[in-house]
């Protein structure tokens, strides 16, 4: 199993923050090729190419190896910090 | 710990105390506050959230930590951050770099913000008179 | 007021709660604390004591700070001097500048802590173990 | 009468941080050399080159005017601010 984790606007729209999947060994883009079927309300974000992907909390790219027993997580834009008026 | 991601207000002064007990070769600290403003793109803010993913925040805080006094030569840093439902007007985050020197110490502070807000997962929610809001900053 | 030299102590909270009360629109506040060392050219120190041209001194800050608000259009700056006889390991002086940006807000800061030190009439004595010297800084 | 102000090792020198000289109008070079003259603990100081001068709490050069009633100060280089090791 792989967890994935689900953060900000993709949880709200999830409605669920926590989600695993059965995937045999991949890549980061075959997961969220899956992730975009099975759960259509996270397709559009997904497709978006906005998200960034964590795999055991290290960014990683849509080329990196996710296995069984991983937690990737899915991450809207940040915006911690403030001071920034926009 | 000089990193720390909590609910609770701070004190920059208690802060200030811990981090200047680290070293006696302190001579120049310089600090940035972010701090919730009641307006956002224009529109009246009334409430704020801020969420973290938590190990991993904590881990990309702490490499910048490690990187600005590595790559500045400071003495100490220190960040923190806010999470949870804020009031306008509350402090949200904290970095303090501590140096010898105080060109090193500003560089080092501006370093780290920009850097938290690069690479650190945390997101702010804002609820504005138009309803609420996942923010995207564009840094 | 937003410039002065005082021999209390003073508190960095307190400073930003006033001058966080002055503006809504405030999203980053940048300080710069200068603190004493235990140090010198490689001597001990044992005591500090600094002193000012009263009237004058405080002159040339409210002007800084003026020119740091108009040059760099910051929101508000504070400056804060200690004089008198103070032990090692004091805090000296503290600027604080409150902005929408923190770009403007750590140009602005470092502005007003390299022109204090350039223009502000205030004098630092040292005492070491090799005795007591007035110091001539070469920023 | 003009009031000189003395700050830190000046003052230290002279023993007294204010001075008082009977001057006609003149400039701020003249002033110097006639203080240098009258107290000479302070000539060395005066000779060096490295003090400021301001009058009326403003800074003025060699070439600026004193006149009766003017108060000037002689002041050693700053130090203030801290931050700064050497």
């Amino acid at each position: 199993m792989i967890t994935i984790k689900l953060f900000a606007l993709l949880r709200d729209r999830a409605g669920v923050d926590t989600l695993t999947v059965a995937a045999k060994a991949c890549r980061v883009d075959d997961l969220l090729a899956q992730l975009a079927r099975e759960h259509p309300a996270l397709a559009e974000l997904i497709s978006s190419g906005r998200l960034l992907v964590s795999v055991n909390q290290e960014f990683a790219t849509k080329e990196s190896p996710v296995k069984d027993g991983d937690e990737v997580a899915l991450m809207p834009p940040f915006s911690g910090g403030q001071g920034q008026r926009q | 710990m000089s990193v720390r991601i909590q609910k609770e207000p701070f004190s920059i002064d208690d802060e200030i105390a811990k981090i200047k007990k680290t070293s006696t070769s302190i001579g120049a600290v310089v600090s940035f506050l972010g701090t919730t403003r009641d307006l956002s793109r224009s529109k009246a803010v009334s409430r704020l959230e801020f969420e973290h993913y938590p190990g991993m925040a904590e881990k990309k805080l702490e490499e910048i930590r490690l990187r600005a006094i590595r790559d500045f030569g400071v003495i100490n840093v220190a960040i923190l951050h806010r999470v949870g439902v804020l009031p306008v007007g509350e402090n949200i985050v904290l970095i303090l770099v501590a140096a010898g020197h105080r060109d090193e110490a500003f560089r080092a502070c501006r370093f780290c913000i920009d850097e938290l807000k690069r690479i650190t997962p945390i997101w702010k929610k804002e609820t504005t008179t138009e309803g609420e809001v996942w923010v995207e900053e564009h840094p």
